[in-house]
């Protein structure tokens, strides 16, 4: 262990009263009473309940759709099938440059269907139960079609087309060179080759994607509840489709039942159930069932990979030089952004300079894909954690030592990637020092080389991962110039209230990170108060909550965008309260605290209660300073410090680089191919903790997240489309019984770049996905397997030993 | 799914042909049949009550004869929809003379399953198909032997 | 996600239910509900009525009556899990019954329930058919008894006729120095098995194995007796060498399905290593 | 189908309300009752959001019909707290921050909540055990054992 890191901690540990402490989530206390307020727990007057009814085939034409018995069955309001869709909306926009831009996506199968499980029509009745009665009585005649479901056959010639008007499966390519890959190699004295599978799985949080919409045409207000998890940037999509008046369509979310990047893409279903509610003029809940969830893709970015790496004998990394396939399934929505995102991470903790990516991005007739916790980076870091493991066993190397030796260095940031990425702090080494001390790593050497000898299989596994957060839009004007959003914003207002109480909002559509909480400690120790004289508007309402383009839950970095928006309210506002009291008691501002409810002359008994503030700013605004605007109520949008890219392609794709690393002892029974955890580290830098258990909580679930996608879930399809695992009888979500304990532990390298030294965390880089890989490939080293899929089941482990020539130690 | 198979009746070509070759004839023999109505001497529809135990559904199919060469080679496909899902089916069926005055055919069929069944049936499918399969030919037996 | 209508009917005697389900076309019995119901959700299942049982008192009980363990159909599967009579002399149903799905589904799933919905991969069955159980039949012409090796007919199919219902499950007690276990290969504890296996082994003071009752789930249609595997052991003095090399007999006549969790191969493999493993857990029980 | 009037004891308190033979327990609760604090977050009986205790047990709302709640005694996550004061339970999942999202919550801990009462001192595999038929995707169940752990030591202090 070095010292100066500690000593960093100790130095930086923020000043604040209320910003550290670990304070008891308020949100916490109407979830654990059930008073929680959920989507499905709404009733309006009059409202009805929708149902969809979605394809059995994975491609198909849709010859006919017969809706004449469901209209015929009493209760039902309305049907809406694909024709009515192509009438009232255009096709939602994506964000690919020709030919993929002629990528048909509506809410609804127009024409034909293009996976098993797209939404075909959606009916509106009073009951459920009917509505879900009426979906049986429609008849729909199909004309099968050719099925493709691998990506790799999707790209030849002679393939189906998914998407016929682009021509191509292949919707997007792009082939960017950071440093000179050629010359690296050109150095060598390895290259090891590798074909690497990063599977797909899906995020299923427990509540799913649910819509309320409301359109009144007498005021021609469309209010759509819903628990999209940034539906102020989905607006944009939704109006561009629908051509409805944007300034009369209220957006509403409130408690969100886990979202993990699933909700972003819930856009499509906000217009299906809009339509809805305005053909039948009544409100319409639509409450998506767990099945559909499951197979009507809310799935991560499945990937294959072709990777060289380029290496000295000694194991210094000299390049990297992929080829990467990326499984859309057969919509855009979110993509090819998730192909583009390892432009966070390109060269991941590690010091090589040159790196080739040629990506592909490629339709198929899968459910489509979103962006899931890690999205995007957790596949290219997965990639790389995987190929440098295989090349140091190639070249003999200890794969502690070729991190060690590969590393980016603490002195050496902020650090600047090949593509540009400007990695704020932090510390590897120190991290997998940290990890490697916490799970006993001599010891488990020692027990791993005894067990084997009598048959017995162990492995340490070890990852890090890279959590970059708060993204600059820009990244997307690397798929196309013409795309129209770039950088990163946020809106907050702070109030003081005529009685002295303080109300903040920030548009951030929470769903289980705690930003009440969080936001009252920061604007308690702002403006010299208590958490709970701070309330921070639940949810979101379009029509009271601050917003902007950029507005929502996604790419880790509430803890930055959310609270730099907030402190910048706070602070204009407690300027303006100084101000005030400055004048009233007729001291300089400079000479005025706030604090515990006063403003407060230093060195003297003078202050002013907030009250009498608030009262003079709210009331009594004759005895304001003559010059002052009355009222206490301050408007702030952050604006992220990016750029666009540059002349090379490069630029720093989002603010803050947390890390998270992991260290795993698996063990694995040799006759069955089980495998079991036996204990699992996870060490975590996002900077400075606002609220250090809100930040563990975060830490425990990306740990499950990757744990339960190595181990237990995969979207499988078969060979004409099918998925095979669409209900959790299949759909391997695991229990308290399978996940093990986590030990975690917290490293502080505060972000230069952020107000409070803050950090985006929570997706955790996938980091457990890579760790289990690399334990698994170690308990199986006596065998000489390689582990070249993210996703392994008994099964599979089985079937490893079986093929495997050598039969060492057992 | 791909099933095959070969079964021998004791009853003379003209008799299987007459059986196989007519949807009046043919449609006595299908499996758990709730109703059928014939659309054309080469096509007709059956309501059929598939599945295992209580776990049924119902699918409404379109059968189609088509390839017919008399007393020797027929294709009967059939496309089935119903329960969230779909099943469409392509049986090939040959007959040639035996020795003993009997009948051999030779069958192929292709399966294909889509929806609700082929997600969440997985385990049951193949097993429930053979029992299907097996119950349409002891009945076809039954027709022709007695 | 709702179920298709169905007419309802909740009887408080026997000959009430039996009469409903004499009258009723297409009516199903409700005992647990916890496999029922969900199929009803997903609309693979639609009865026209449903007949619940749990209005009838009296079909929930676990008693000890002439060297039998009677078991009421309607006892869930957390009652006899937790039994002390069960665990002390049938410790292997209080295994399985403790593998089946979750505590929730334990507390409202029944034994008849199981038994009756006879899907080849749950625990209980396996269980039971290793148990050498009587199945009490109860229909219009009075009661029967169906051995559980002819109960269990073919995948979700039982030797019930459609007006008839199972009443109680009879089990023999076990000999002396007899050991039992069963085993779930399944990739998460609750989950249907990829392989399963209930082993039940008795032997003599000199350590002959006398009796071996050995039953295999997920391997087919129906729970199956691994009868090769059983006359291998029975007359011998079991070692680890004889149980292994007996184990590779476990494939005899299976035929399991494939699935994403494991194809028929494997499954025949794990059964095989189960089998192995779970005699000699039963073994080393003898006697505890 | 035409619906019926179900009376039932919910929390102490005397309730009815009209469902159909099909209407699962957990709409009753929620549509009919307007108890929503019991969740839905699965068809087929594997998530427990929707856990409730009936007649003393721990079952799946989604997996009981309402006419079979007829003349039952139910406790439902609104009735553990007694006049104002949180369950010991919802004290250590909100002190140990046992929830994230909240959704699967009221599932969580009515499972404790069966657990606790059979298992006043239950060990970690114990509780885990307990709580298999309760899924939850935010914590990694780590900080929801601990809850239960802190729960049970706090109701055996008393």
């Amino acid at each position: 262990m070095r010292g100066p890191m500690a000593t960093v901690t100790e130095e930086q540990a923020p000043p604040q009263k209320w910003v550290g402490q670990s304070v008891k989530p308020r949100e916490s206390y109407r979830l654990i009473q059930g008073k929680g307020k959920f989507l499905d727990d709404i009733k309006l007057p009059n409202m009805l309940y929708a149902a969809i009814l979605r394809s059995p085939y994975a491609h198909a034409k849709i010859v006919s759709i017969d809706t004449s018995k469901a209209s015929a069955l009493p209760g039902v309001i309305s049907i809406i099938t694909g024709e009515d869709v192509e009438k009232a909306t255009k096709p939602f926009m994506g964000v690919v440059p020709p030919p993929g831009d002629k990528v048909i996506d509506y809410c609804l199968a127009v024409g034909k269907t293009r996976y098993a499980g797209e939404p075909v029509a959606a009916v509106a009745a009073t009951e459920r139960s009917i509505a879900e009665d009426a979906i049986d009585l429609i008849e729909v005649e199909y004309d099968p079609l050719p099925v493709v479901v691998d990506v790799e056959k999707a790209m030849n010639k002679d393939s189906t087309l998914v998407q016929d008007a682009v021509g191509s499966n292949i919707v997007w390519h792009k082939q960017f060179n950071y440093g000179d890959y050629e010359k690296a190699a050109s150095h060598a004295d390895t290259i090891v080759k590798e074909k690497l599978h990063f599977h797909r799985f899906g995020a299923a949080p427990m509540e799913t994607d649910n819509v309320l919409a409301d359109y009144q045409e007498s005021t021609g207000l469309l209010t759509i509840n819903c628990n999209n998890q940034m539906p102020m940037f989905c607006l944009a999509l939704i109006v561009l489709a629908t051509g409805w008046d944007s300034h009369k369509i209220r957006i509403i979310t409130n408690d969100i039942g886990g979202g993990f990047g699933a909700k972003i893409i819930s856009y499509t279903y906000m217009v299906l159930i809009s339509l809805l509610s305005k053909k039948s003029g009544r409100p319409v809940k639509w409450i998506m069932e767990r099945r559909a969830n499951i197979i009507s893709g809310t799935h991560a970015n499945e990937a294959t990979f072709y990777v060289d790496i380029a290496l000295k004998k000694n194991g210094t990394i000299l390049g990297i030089n992929a080829k990467t396939i990326h499984d859309e399934g057969a919509y855009l929505r979110y993509e090819p952004i998730g192909a583009l995102l390892w432009v966070q991470v390109s060269s991941g903790p590690y010091r090589f300079k040159n790196l080739r990516m040629d990506v592909n991005s490629v339709v198929t007739n899968k459910g489509p894909v979103a962006p899931i916790r890690g999205y995007g980076r957790m596949q290219h870091l997965w990639m790389i954690e995987r190929i440098i493991e295989i090349a140091a066993k190639q070249l003999k190397i200890d794969p502690l030592e070729i991190r060690m030796k590969n590393f980016i260095t603490s002195e050496e940031m902020p650090y600047v990637t090949p593509s540009g990425a400007t990695y704020d702090s932090g510390d590897y080494p120190q991290a997998l020092e940290k990890a490697l001390e916490m799970i006993g790593y001599p010891e488990w050497k020692k027990k791993q080389s005894e067990y084997r000898k009598h048959g017995k299989l162990i492995g340490i596994g070890i990852g890090t991962g890279i959590d970059s957060g708060t993204n600059n839009f820009a990244q997307v004007k690397l798929i196309s110039k013409e795309n129209p959003f770039s950088g990163q914003s946020r809106m907050a207002f702070a109030r003081m209230d005529e009685f002295g109480r303080f109300q903040v909002a920030v548009a951030s559509n929470p769903h289980g990170q705690s930003h009440e909480t969080v936001v009252s400690q920061v604007v308690a120790d702002e403006l010299g108060v208590k958490p709970d004289d701070v309330f921070v508007l639940p949810g979101m309402d379009s029509f009271s909550h601050p917003f902007t383009g950029h507005s929502g839950s996604y790419a880790s970095q509430f803890a930055v965008s959310g609270i730099e928006a907030v402190l910048g309210a706070s602070r204009k506002l407690k300027k303006k309260i100084i101000e005030i009291a400055a004048f009233k008691l007729g001291a300089t501002p400079e000479d005025i605290i706030l604090k515990d409810g006063k403003a407060i002359v230093q060195d003297s008994d003078k202050s002013l209660e907030f009250w009498m503030i608030a009262n003079m700013a709210w009331r009594n605004n004759l005895e304001l300073p003559p010059d002052m605007e009355p009222g206490l109520m301050e408007l702030y949008c952050w604006k992220g410090p990016f750029k666009l890219p540059d002349e090379k392609e490069r630029l720093n794709p989002t603010l803050t680089y947390s890390y998270q690393t992991h260290v795993a002892v698996v063990e694995i029974d040799p006759e069955t191919g089980k495998l079991q955890i036996l204990k699992y580290v996870a060490v975590d830098d996002c900077g400075t903790q606002l609220n250090p258990q809100v930040v563990e909580g975060q830490v425990h679930g990306a740990a499950m997240n990757g744990i339960a996608a190595s181990i237990f879930e995969e979207c499988k399809y078969d060979d004409s489309g099918q998925l095979l695992s669409s209900t959790f009888m299949d759909y391997l979500f695991p229990t308290a019984v399978e996940i093990p304990h986590f030990q975690t532990c917290h490293l502080t390298s505060p972000s230069p770049f952020t107000t409070l030294g803050t950090k985006g965390a929570g997706e955790g880089g996938g980091t457990p996905l890579i760790t289990i890989s690399s334990a698994i490939e170690d308990a199986l080293a006596p065998f000489g397997i390689k582990i070249t899929d993210s996703h392994t089941t008994p099964e599979r482990i089985y079937n490893l030993i079986k093929k495997s020539k050598k039969v060492k130690g057992n | 799914m791909n099933f095959d198979g070969t079964f021998d009746v004791k009853a003379p070509r003209e008799k299987v042909w007459g059986l196989i070759s007519i949807p009046d004839n043919m449609v006595k023999c299908i499996p758990d049949l709730k109703e059928f109505e014939i659309l054309g001497e080469d096509k007709f529809k059956a309501s059929i009550k598939a599945g295992v135990g209580f776990i049924r559904g119902t699918l409404n199919f379109t059968f189609t004869l088509s390839d017919k060469t008399p007393q020797s080679h027929a294709k009967l496909s059939g496309h089935g929809t119903g329960t969230g899902s779909t099943v469409d089916l392509e049986t090939i069926i040959d007959l040639s003379e035996l020795p003993d005055g009997g009948t051999r055919m030779i069958w192929k069929a292709e399966a294909k399953i889509g929806g609700l069944i082929a997600s969440v049936g997985q385990r049951l499918i193949e097993g429930v198909a053979q029992k299907t399969v097996t119950k349409l030919f002891d009945a076809l037996k039954e027709e022709l032997e007695n | 996600m709702i179920p298709r209508s169905f007419e309802y009917y909740n009887p408080s005697s026997l000959e009430e239910a039996i009469k409903l389900l004499d009258s009723n076309e297409d009516s199903k019995v409700l005992a647990g509900g916890q496999s029922l119901i969900a199929l009803m959700k997903l609309r693979l299942a639609s009865p026209e009525s449903v007949i619940d049982l749990n209005n009838i008192s009296g079909m929930s009980y676990i008693k000890e009556s002439d060297g039998k363990l009677l078991i009421g159909a309607l006892t869930t599967h957390d009652m006899y899990e937790n039994s002390d009579l069960v665990k002390q002399k049938f410790f292997v149903l209080s295994e399985a019954a403790s593998r089946v799905a979750d505590q929730q589904i334990r507390n409202k799933g029944t034994i008849g329930g199981t038994i009756c919905h006879a899907d080849p991969s749950a625990d209980v069955p396996t269980a039971i058919l290793a148990l050498d159980a009587d199945i009490v039949i109860t229909g219009p012409g009075g009661d029967r008894v169906v051995s559980a090796k002819d109960f269990f007919v073919d995948f979700f199919t039982t030797a019930l006729n459609p007006n008839e219902i199972v009443k109680e499950i009879q089990i023999p007690f076990l000999g002396a120095r007899t050991g039992s276990a069963y085993f779930k290969h399944a990739r998460r504890e609750g989950d249907f098995a990829i392989a399963s296996v209930a082993a039940i082994i008795t032997i003599d003071e000199e350590g002959v194995c006398t009796k071996a009752s050995i039953s295999l789930g997920s391997v087919g249609p129906t729970p199956l007796r691994a009868t090769k595997v059983e006359n291998a052991l029975v007359g011998k003095t079991l070692n680890d060498d004889l149980i292994a090399e007996s184990s590779q007999l476990a494939d005899f006549n299976i035929s399991p399905p494939s699935d994403i969790h494991g194809s028929a191969d494997y499954r025949v493999k794990m059964t095989k290593v189960f089998t192995k493993r779970v005699i000699k857990m039963a073994l080393n029980r003898i006697g505890s | 189908m035409e619906k019926k009037k179900i009376k039932l004891t919910i929390n102490g308190e005397q309730m009815e309300g009209e469902a159909e033979p099909r209407t699962l327990l957990v709409y009753f609760l929620r549509d009919v009752l307007g108890l929503t604090g019991t969740h839905i977050g699965c068809d087929t009986g594997h998530c427990g959001c929707c856990t409730i205790i009936m007649n003393g047990v721990s079952v799946k709302s989604c997996m009981v019909f309402a006419f079979q709640a007829e003349g039952t005694t139910i406790t439902t996550i609104e009735g553990l707290a007694q006049n104002g004061k949180l369950h010991p339970i919802q004290e250590s999942f909100w002190e140990n921050h046992g929830l994230q999202c909240g959704y699967c919550t009221p599932g969580q801990i009515m499972s404790a909540s069966f657990l606790l009462k059979r298992n006043p001192n239950p060990t970690e595999d114990e509780i885990r055990r307990g709580i298999e038929g309760n899924y939850c995707r935010c914590t990694g169940y780590v900080n929801i054992v601990k809850s239960i752990k802190a729960a049970a030591e706090k109701m055996q202090s008393k």
